[in-house]
């Protein structure tokens, strides 16, 4: 393989860091919750990359661990929103804010 | 020229008693405090006795001093230790020497008439029984301060008095005036103390000890010119304050708000005296100061001037005496600083004598006025008080310097040493002083006695009771016959206190002789002359001779308005300045520091508060920017 | 070759998810979901799992077991101490809760209490970063269910806030494992250290690791500034879920930490000890000031804990045996004193329709002297005042730092509790010093949370006195191999 | 070029566009679209990582599972229309992306001292793939990875604990206005509480 | 007994607190008071008997009692008595029973009250005994909790303010005592291999540190008990403290808590840190003066009688302050001694006020007024203790402050005669606040006011029979505080010119020229 293991932690990288961009900027909780996915998403990027960086398997396992966490998170994460979104008819974050201050 | 430190002796014999002297007004003082109500007059007869028995004692212990040779008349009892740091000590000791004798018999004395008299004079007093508890203090306290074998003894003494005189200056004190001259009294003299009490701890730091035996014998020693002068001063200014003269007698007039016979006690006969007696007591000091010796001398000069020419000027019986007093006190503390010692100390005898007879006279006077103190409203009273006219007659004429009653002797004494070449000056205005005091006791003698009465209560006033002029009388016969202790520069009481305090210095004579003795009488019949021609022979209208020469009058009634001044110079700026300290330095400065780093960290709280927004998204912001910012310094390490 | 499974070790989590289970069972076959018979079930896990953990005490074998990914230590004993204790409060409160008001009670709160225990355990006896993960994420997925799990409007709030915070950290904290894989080929926690000890070569990665990690971690255990989630969290949450929360998370979270950072990490301490100054310097102070400011008592306590996380690394500066004892000791002293306060507040809150502003406090020293004085003592332990068990566990993390050569974070950190104290006693106003307003609803007392406070309070007076009741066990646990 | 850098370079800017496409959709339905291009071109960066087990699971699982589940959700509870994509937070945006753009340069010089750009994968991964990637992957995951594989179960569990109650409806308590009306009053208060400097 | 006498001393008081608590609202009110008296009453029993076991000549630290607190964290349980701390104690365990049984009238929450009271004397006594440096820390602390509850719960209008300054004030102060000690404690991990917080040892290895660190660590010490005692500027806290507490809280607060700050100043800065005391020393007798002369101003002009007292007490500590600094014996001693005469003086000045406000309901002195003429004895004690409080040898305040500035003048003749610029204006104010309380025309509605009861004359007859005792007979103290003083100054200042102002030797200077 002749791409730079490095080239691919960049990618990741710049996934995780568009991600984040999608958690501070999107009012959908559920586009921010997407966002998240991205971000997980690149990780498994980079562990993939260094598992073959490093000529070993477990960088795979733990990607794998990460996928189940984040099928495990959206299914909490889904639920969350929906049962807000039952209770104020919208998923809009900004308007949760009765705790502040 | 000063005579060395005498040796000690045990205090034996009849001495052994001499703890029973203040003792005795203490426990007088004690009983009438806590159970004097129910004593009931008893409570002043009491007091009297102890006191009283306390000048028995104080004959017997004195004449066995006088038993013992010269060099030997020095006994020192020590009660217990009262201090004890370190290597310092302060022993509660009683000393005995002859000016403490000499100052024993008279406060003693002169203080049981004065508690026979207030017997009478305090009769109606609803607080009888406290009265005479205060005036039983200040007696123990009075007797602490002569009889202290230290410094710190005569200190306990002086504080005392000064406390029991602000107890009774404002002992009616119900009146304003009243409490607010006990406690210019009790501050202004403390204004002098405070300066004794560093000369007291520069001598423990140049001595080690406040126990005059080894101080006086060290001084020579110890102590440079420069050093002696430093002390004598601080103890100067303790003296000065506490016996009213320039710059800190201003108390005094006022203190006349007092009981009268607490007048003749404390601000006459007794503790305004205790200034003179310290300056004696530290003679070895003083002595190796020419410097300070000095300024005592013009200290009392200028105290002379100044107190009769104030004394001339007033209305008010009582305050006469006052700037008599401190015109009085001001003769010896010229004596003293001319190195005259033993006269000064016949001086103080003698007007404890004198002094302390006009002020029961004017009690008398002012008990039969039902009140009244105004000279303006007297007059003619010599008919309807005949005692007390008589009795206050010797009284003013020793004052005034009339030849061979006691005033006369002592004040021909210290003039006689100022007139020598050097000191010309001194004698002048003694002199001069000598006749102001004429003046001003024979104007209050004719304007109280003589002439017609002009006021309703002159009119009705009458004698007081005996109790009241029995005292007088003994005191007349004190006053009259004091001079036989000191015939001349070496009469007895010279004799008798010259081992302790050298010997009275010798100095070229001015005028000669005869013709000193001459001017002398001659200034005292002047001034009785005048006054009578003025006052007395109602050839002059004294109103309108007083009017003519305003507003010199009024100035000296007003004491030349150094209360005024020291109001306007002292007391106001340092009002004010303690207002700002408290309420601008203190409150808004260094409070307000504090506050505002406790308001200022609820400000930021308030403010901070803020960044909880309650977005979700802004959470994650700081989140995202705290992770960059690690990032930043991982970056830094790389 | 077939792995040795040695299932001793991690016996409490397993009892802890059976019974979890079993409640689970329960909850969803049971008619009418009896709130006695889910505290018996939980109350006996907790129990038994407890006795499964003292028997670990004195386990002899091989340090790590299950592939390597436990570690068999008196640490994660300690650790698991504290969690069970923990959890056991949190079910009595929340019993005691859905008991007065039963429009509160849901029964799947045990389950998942026992399940979010379960995680906190494992993650510190965890030996490797995927397994912390994952037990962060169990621990993590159970409360933001349970914060959320009464339904109303400011506790679904609270859990979404809560929800995508966490997700969005524990996304920067699985960064961090994959670059610490990156970096050294391993994410077990023994075999970072070796590596690490060995070259610096891929040390840029490492940084970037303990970085991410720090990040994760700080967000757990709210350490500023990724506290941000935690006051409106704490605030919204039900009473007992936030007792629970507060002590658990933190004692999980840091025992976690201890562990990644003092042993993984320690090779690179130079480099993390500065971070975590930072970190612990920006807690105790944005802690404590922004508490004074707060109106609401649990509010006001979130940013306490916020002060606390503070503490704890104040403790962590030094990356030695002591710091890691001084660190356990405030765990253990914090764990004590913010369960009994936020019972007592759940207590107030109780009689006052729910509100726990300081109003509601005023005059509880007149109406119930007993809970006053309670929250008193925990109040005085939070601000470190002697004979409280707060005060030694402040002396002991200071102790640390400035034996580690911190004074001047140590003495940021005794001034800053002087700002701290200013709220606390605040309270103590309100109870002592201020009528009680309004009518309330005086609820009766229940009496296991009020004695469960009190043995909480005898606790923080207790050890505050002697303290070196717990020397013995801390000296034993807090040795870490590698 | 080799056959690798060629598809790392068609599909990594994909990768990247779709990403930002996702930031920027108005409408929730495109933006998840996006995420599904996006995790596709991850998917073959995993297949040119020799990781084939990975790619399958993520195409199935990601882009399969997961994502039609949150389309499921989107459309029911049919609210693209209800959130503003206006921002409201004041430099919100500017801060993201500078931070993001920080970000990521941190990231290069960490990547670049630890790695090094020139730094190819050692040769032999198919010697660790044998006798294929599902089998190796599974011989690591079984064997050393047992018990967090077993751990993963409990995650699952509690996943599904987290429908059970979110699921359910509930009840309302205190209105927040009370709540609001209480707090401002004591907040209130509290300015001029205790520690005010006395007047 | 007698080997834990000190230990009994200072845990007995909680005795009473855990009977009264226990006791609960079981308790009557009157038996909670009399609960509370006995136990001081029995404390003060027991500190009597250490009287009786204290060898006087011994300079050193006596009664020692000793136990392992947690070994593995070098902490100890370990308390002793010296000539400096024996009458402190004894002024402490003196002073509870007058403070409770000046308290009779409270009625409010009379458990607590009596709780904290008892409380807040084991802490006390413990700060004056204990030798261990975090023990006494841990005592310190623990004395603001329940003084801030008095303040707080029984105190006047701004009581909550003046509580929490008190608290957050002293707090802060001790923050740096605490960074400061564990700094010892590390450096005597370092040297002696393990960590202890035994004063003895500390003083063995404070000597081997930088100066640098020494003096650095001196100012930390110094500034938490700057805030006690108070010195000047960290005195604010004071007069609100002073004034709001209740009488019992104003009586302790001044007479004893302020007290612990001097304590700590000898026992602490001068043990601890020799050559950085003798460093400081002008600075800090600077600041000394400065206290003496400003709180002396303040008090002036005050126009509430309690927080006359306040400033008041300002003064006489700087006095106390600048006695400790200047090294001779005599003002050393007369420091110690000057605490104990403050502590009886100021202290009974609060319980007269108390007395004269329950009556009056007034502290304003523009309200009140010739008071002497309804309540003679009342008034006649209150003037018995401004003569004490004023310095008026024969009572106890002179003795003290003379071999304070005697002592002092010695060594620094221009701040020995600056101080006494105090004992005028102390004059002043103390009569001019007395003027005006007892004197001049009396107000209609106080004309009947009833004087003092049989309770009060029990409250202050035992303060007032000290005031007159110690003026007459100070050595009664001295000669036990003397030896211990000794030691300090040998300790602080070995090589010293002058450390002794007795020692002179005038005799020996007429002979030898």
């Amino acid at each position: 393989m002749r791409t730079p293991i490095a080239y691919f932690v960049m990618l990741s990288g710049i996934l995780f860091a568009l991600g984040t961009v999608g958690v501070l900027t999107r009012r959908n909780a559920l586009l921010i919750f997407m966002s998240i996915e991205l971000q997980l998403n690149a990780v498994n990027l980079a562990l993939v990359a260094f598992s073959r960086m490093h000529n070993q398997l477990t960088g795979q396992v733990l990607a794998f661990f990460s996928m189940v966490v984040a099928a495990a998170e959206v299914v909490v994460g889904l639920a969350i929103i929906v049962a807000i979104f039952r209770r104020r008819r919208t998923i809009d974050v900004d308007d949760a804010r009765e705790l502040r201050w | 020229m000063v005579a060395a430190e005498l040796v000690p002796q045990e205090a034996i014999g009849r001495a052994s008693l001499l703890w029973l002297i203040p003792a005795l007004p203490l426990l007088g003082a004690a009983i009438d405090l806590f159970v004097g109500r129910r004593l009931g007059r008893w409570a002043g007869w009491l007091a009297t006795a102890l006191v009283a028995a306390s000048f028995l004692i104080s004959i017997g212990v004195v004449t066995q001093l006088l038993d013992l040779p010269d060099e030997e008349r020095l006994v020192v009892q020590h009660l217990f230790d009262w201090i004890s740091v370190g290597d310092f000590r302060v022993g509660m000791d009683l000393r005995l020497d002859a000016v403490s004798a000499t100052m024993i018999l008279v406060v003693t004395g002169v203080g049981s008439l004065i508690h026979l008299y207030s017997i009478g004079y305090m009769r109606d007093d609803p607080r009888f029984g406290r009265y005479f508890a205060y005036l039983n203090l200040f007696v123990f306290f009075m007797l602490m301060l002569v009889l202290g074998a230290n410094y710190l003894v005569l200190y306990l003494g002086w504080e005392g008095v000064g406390a029991c005189s602000y107890l009774l200056i404002g002992f009616w004190f119900e009146e304003v005036a009243n409490t607010e001259a006990a406690k210019k009294a009790f501050i202004t003299t403390r204004i002098g103390d405070s300066l004794l009490l560093i000369g007291l701890a520069t001598i423990v730091f140049k001595f080690g000890t406040l126990d005059y035996g080894e101080v006086f014998t060290g001084a020579p020693a110890v102590l440079t010119e420069s050093a002696a002068t430093v002390i004598a001063l601080l103890l100067l200014a303790g003296a000065i304050g506490k016996s009213a003269q320039l710059p800190l007698h201003v108390w005094l007039p006022d203190a006349m708000a007092g009981p009268t016979p607490v007048s003749a006690l404390i601000h006459a006969a007794t503790m305004v005296t205790a200034g003179v007696y310290l300056v004696i007591r530290s003679v070895p000091i003083f002595e190796l100061s020419p410097v300070a010796l000095d300024v005592v001398a013009w200290v009392g000069i200028l105290t002379v001037l100044f107190g009769g020419i104030c004394a001339l000027a007033q209305w008010d019986i009582k305050r006469v005496l006052a700037y008599s007093t401190i015109s009085q006190l001001g003769f010896m503390f010229l004596a003293v600083g001319l190195g005259a010692y033993a006269p000064a100390l016949f001086f103080l005898v003698a007007h404890a004598f004198y002094k302390a007879l006009l002020f029961l006279g004017a009690g008398s006077v002012i008990h039969g006025m039902e009140g009244e103190q105004d000279l303006r409203r007297m007059g003619g009273l010599g008919r309807r008080m005949p005692w007390t006219a008589f009795t206050m007659g010797i009284g003013a004429l020793a004052l005034a310097g009339f030849p061979f009653l006691a005033g006369f002797f002592a004040k021909d004494i210290v003039l006689e040493i100022a007139n020598t070449n050097e000191r010309w000056g001194f004698y002048v205005f003694g002199s001069i002083g000598a006749l102001l005091s004429a003046l001003y006791v024979s104007r209050l003698w004719f304007l109280t006695f003589v002439g017609r009465p002009r006021s309703e209560a002159a009119e009705h006033a009458h004698e007081s009771e005996s109790l009241m002029v029995v005292p007088l009388a003994v005191l007349g016969v004190g006053a009259a016959l004091g001079g036989v202790l000191s015939l001349g520069p070496h009469g007895w009481i010279s004799r008798f206190v010259e081992p302790l305090v050298g010997l009275v210095p010798e100095g070229e004579e001015g005028i000669p002789g005869p013709a000193f003795l001459v001017i002398a009488v001659g200034i005292t019949f002047a001034g009785l002359l005048v006054a009578w021609w003025v006052y007395a022979s109602g050839r002059v209208d004294w109103h309108r001779l007083r009017e003519r020469l305003e507003p010199l009058p009024r100035a000296a009634l007003h004491g030349w308005y150094v209360d005024r001044a020291y109001d306007a110079v002292i007391v106001q700026p340092a009002k004010a300045l303690a207002g700002i300290t408290a309420n601008v330095v203190d409150a808004k400065g260094i409070d307000g520091l504090v506050n505002a780093i406790g308001g200022g960290t609820r400000r930021l709280a308030r403010s901070g508060r803020l960044l909880q927004t309650g977005f979700v998204r802004s959470y994650a912001l700081v989140v995202f920017a705290g992770a960059v910012a690690v990032l930043l310094y991982v970056g830094s390490r790389l | 070759m077939t792995p040795e499974v040695d299932l001793g070790p991690v016996l409490p989590e397993l009892l802890l998810v059976a019974v979890g289970i079993a409640g689970l069972l329960y909850e969803a076959f049971a008619r009418r979901s009896d709130v006695r018979i889910h505290l018996t079930l939980a109350l006996f896990a907790v129990a038994v799992a407890a006795v499964a953990a003292a028997s670990l005490w004195g386990r002899e074998g091989p340090a790590f077991v299950l592939g390597d990914t436990v570690a068999a230590d008196r640490f994660s004993v300690l650790a698991t101490a504290i969690l069970l204790a923990a959890a056991f409060v949190g079910c009595l409160y929340y019993a005691a809760e859905a008991g007065r008001d039963p429009s509160l009670y849901r029964g799947e709160f045990f389950p998942l209490v026992l399940f979010a225990t379960s995680g906190m355990v494992l993650i510190a006896a965890a030996n490797d970063l995927i397994l912390v993960f994952l037990a962060l994420e169990i621990l993590s997925l159970s409360l933001y269910v349970l914060t959320g799990i009464t339904g109303r409007r400011q506790a679904s709030e609270a859990s979404l806030k809560y929800f995508l915070l966490g997700a969005f950290s524990s996304a920067f904290f699985l960064y961090g494992v994959a670059m610490a894989y990156g970096a050294t080929a391993s994410t077990k926690v023994t075999a970072i250290a070796n590596a690490l000890t060995g070259t610096g070569d891929e040390l840029a990665l490492a940084l970037v690791a303990v970085a991410f990690l720090a990040i994760g971690f700080g967000f757990k255990v709210s350490a500023v500034p990724f506290h941000m989630w935690t006051p409106d969290v704490y605030q919204g949450a039900p009473t007992p879920v936030t007792a629970y929360m507060s002590a658990a998370t933190k004692v999980a979270a840091f025992f976690a930490l201890i562990r990644v950072f003092d042993v993984a990490f320690q090779p690179l301490w130079w480099d993390w000890t500065v971070l975590v100054v930072a970190l612990a310097a920006l807690s105790v102070v944005v802690g404590s000031v922004l508490a004074i400011a707060q109106s609401d008592v649990k509010r006001m306590l979130a940013f306490s804990s916020v002060a606390h996380a503070g503490f704890v690394l104040t403790g962590l500066t030094a990356a030695d045996a002591a710091g890691i004892r001084s660190a356990m000791f405030y765990l253990v002293a914090y764990a004590i004193m913010t369960l009994g306060a936020f019972g007592v507040v759940m207590l107030v809150e109780a009689g006052r329709e729910g509100r726990t502003t300081l109003r509601d406090f005023a005059g509880l020293g007149t109406r119930r002297p007993w809970l006053a004085a309670l929250m008193t003592v925990f109040l005085l332990s939070l601000a470190g005042i002697p004979p409280t068990v707060g005060f030694i566990a402040k002396v002991t993390v200071f102790s640390a730092a400035i034996g580690a050569g911190h004074w001047p974070l140590a003495l940021l950190g005794v001034l800053t509790s002087v700002v701290a104290a200013f709220f606390y006693l605040r309270v103590i106003v309100y109870m002592y010093m201020r009528q009680p307003e309004g009518d309330p609803v005086e609820a009766t007392v229940p009496g296991a949370p009020l004695v469960t406070a009190g043995v909480l309070a005898a606790l923080t007076l207790v050890l505050g006195v002697f303290p070196s009741l717990l020397a013995g066990i801390l000296e034993e646990a807090s040795i870490l191999r590698w | 070029m080799p056959l690798d850098n060629v598809v790392f370079w068609v599909f990594a800017p994909i990768s990247i566009a779709s990403a930002v496409g996702m930031l920027v959709m108005r409408n929730a339905i495109h933006a998840a679209l996006f995420l599904v291009v996006n995790l596709f071109c991850i998917a073959v960066m995993f297949l040119l990582l020799d990781a084939s087990f990975l790619f399958a699971v993520q195409i199935v699982v990601y882009a399969g599972a997961i994502m039609v589940l949150f389309l499921f959700v989107i459309m029911l509870l049919g609210v693209d229309s209800g959130v503003s994509v206006r921002e409201r937070l004041l430099g919100q945006r500017p801060l993201a992306i500078a931070l993001a753009v920080a970000f990521i340069a941190e990231l290069f010089v960490a990547v670049r001292a630890g790695i090094g750009f020139a730094t190819h994968a050692p040769p032999g991964f198919e010697a660790v793939n044998q006798p294929g990637n599902t089998q190796a992957l599974s011989e690591v995951l079984f064997r050393e990875y047992f018990f967090p594989f077993e751990v993963t179960s409990v995650l699952l569990i509690v996943a599904a604990i987290a429908a059970m109650v979110l699921a359910r409806r509930q009840a309302p308590a205190v209105t927040q206005a009370e709540l609001e009306a209480h707090r401002a009053q004591v907040t209130d208060e509290l300015e001029h509480a205790a520690a005010e400097p006395p007047a | 007994m007698s080997e834990h006498v000190l230990t009994v001393t200072v845990f007995l008081p909680l005795v009473g607190v855990a009977a009264i608590l226990l006791g609960g609202r079981r308790l009557p009110d009157p038996a909670v008071r009399w609960i509370a008296l006995a136990i001081t009453l029995a404390t003060f029993a027991v500190s009597l008997t250490i009287l009786g076991d204290f060898d006087g000549a011994d300079g050193g630290v006596q009664l020692v009692d000793h136990a392992v607190w947690s070994a593995s964290a070098g902490l100890s349980y370990l308390v002793g008595v010296d000539g400096i701390s024996l009458w402190l104690v004894l002024l402490t365990t003196f002073l509870f029973p007058i403070s409770v049984l000046a308290s009779w009238t409270i009625e409010r929450d009379a458990h607590r009250y009596m709780a904290a009271m008892l409380a807040l004397e084991t802490a006390v006594l413990g700060s004056f005994l204990a030798l261990d440096l975090l023990l006494f820390f841990v005592f310190f602390e623990a004395m603001l909790v329940p003084m801030y509850l008095l303040i707080g719960g029984w105190g006047g209008e701004r009581r909550v303010y003046a509580a929490i300054k008190f608290f957050l004030f002293t707090m802060a102060g001790s923050a740096f005592l605490l960074v400061a000690a564990i700094v010892l404690y590390a450096n005597a991990a370092d040297r002696l291999g393990q960590g202890t917080f035994d004063l003895r040892a500390l003083a063995a290895v404070a000597d081997t540190l930088p100066v640098g660190t020494a003096r650095v660590l001196f100012l930390a010490f110094f500034i938490a008990f700057a805030v006690k005692v108070p010195v000047f500027p960290l005195h604010t806290w004071l007069p609100d403290a002073h004034t709001e507490a209740p009488t019992a809280g104003s009586v302790i607060l001044a007479a004893l808590l302020l007290k612990v700050g001097t304590y700590g100043l000898i026992r602490f800065n001068l043990t601890l840190f020799p050559e950085p005391s003798r460093y400081f020393a002008t600075f800090v007798s600077v600041l000394a003066v400065i206290g003496i002369v400003y709180g002396a101003v303040c008090a002036l002009i005050q126009s509430d009688v309690k927080r006359l007292v306040a400033y008041s007490s300002v003064s006489h500590l700087g006095f106390v302050v600048l006695g400790i600094f200047a090294f001779t014996e005599q003002a050393v001693t007369g420091g110690v001694l000057q605490m104990v005469n403050h502590g009886l003086a100021t202290g009974a000045l609060f319980l007269l006020v108390g007395m004269v406000y329950e009556r009056t309901h007034t502290r304003q002195l523009s309200e009140m007024g010739g008071l002497a003429g309804p309540m003679p004895w009342l008034l006649g004690a209150f003037l018995f203790a401004v003569f004490a409080s004023a310095g008026l040898p024969g009572l106890n305040g002179f003795v003290g402050e003379f071999l304070v500035i005697a002592g002092t003048f010695a060594v620094d003749h221009v701040l020995g005669a600056l101080s006494v610029i105090a004992v005028v204006l102390a004059a002043i104010y103390l009569l001019w606040s007395y003027q005006r309380i007892a004197l001049g025309p009396v107000r209609e509605d106080h004309r009947h006011l009833p004087d003092v009861t049989r309770r009060e004359v029990v409250v202050l007859a035992p303060v007032l029979a000290l005031l007159l005792v110690l003026g007459v007979y100070p050595s009664l103290i001295t000669s036990d505080v003397d030896p211990s003083t000794e030691r300090v100054i040998a300790r602080v200042d070995p090589q010293g010119q002058t450390t002794d102002v007795g020692d002179v030797g005038v005799l020996e200077m007429v002979e030898a020229p």
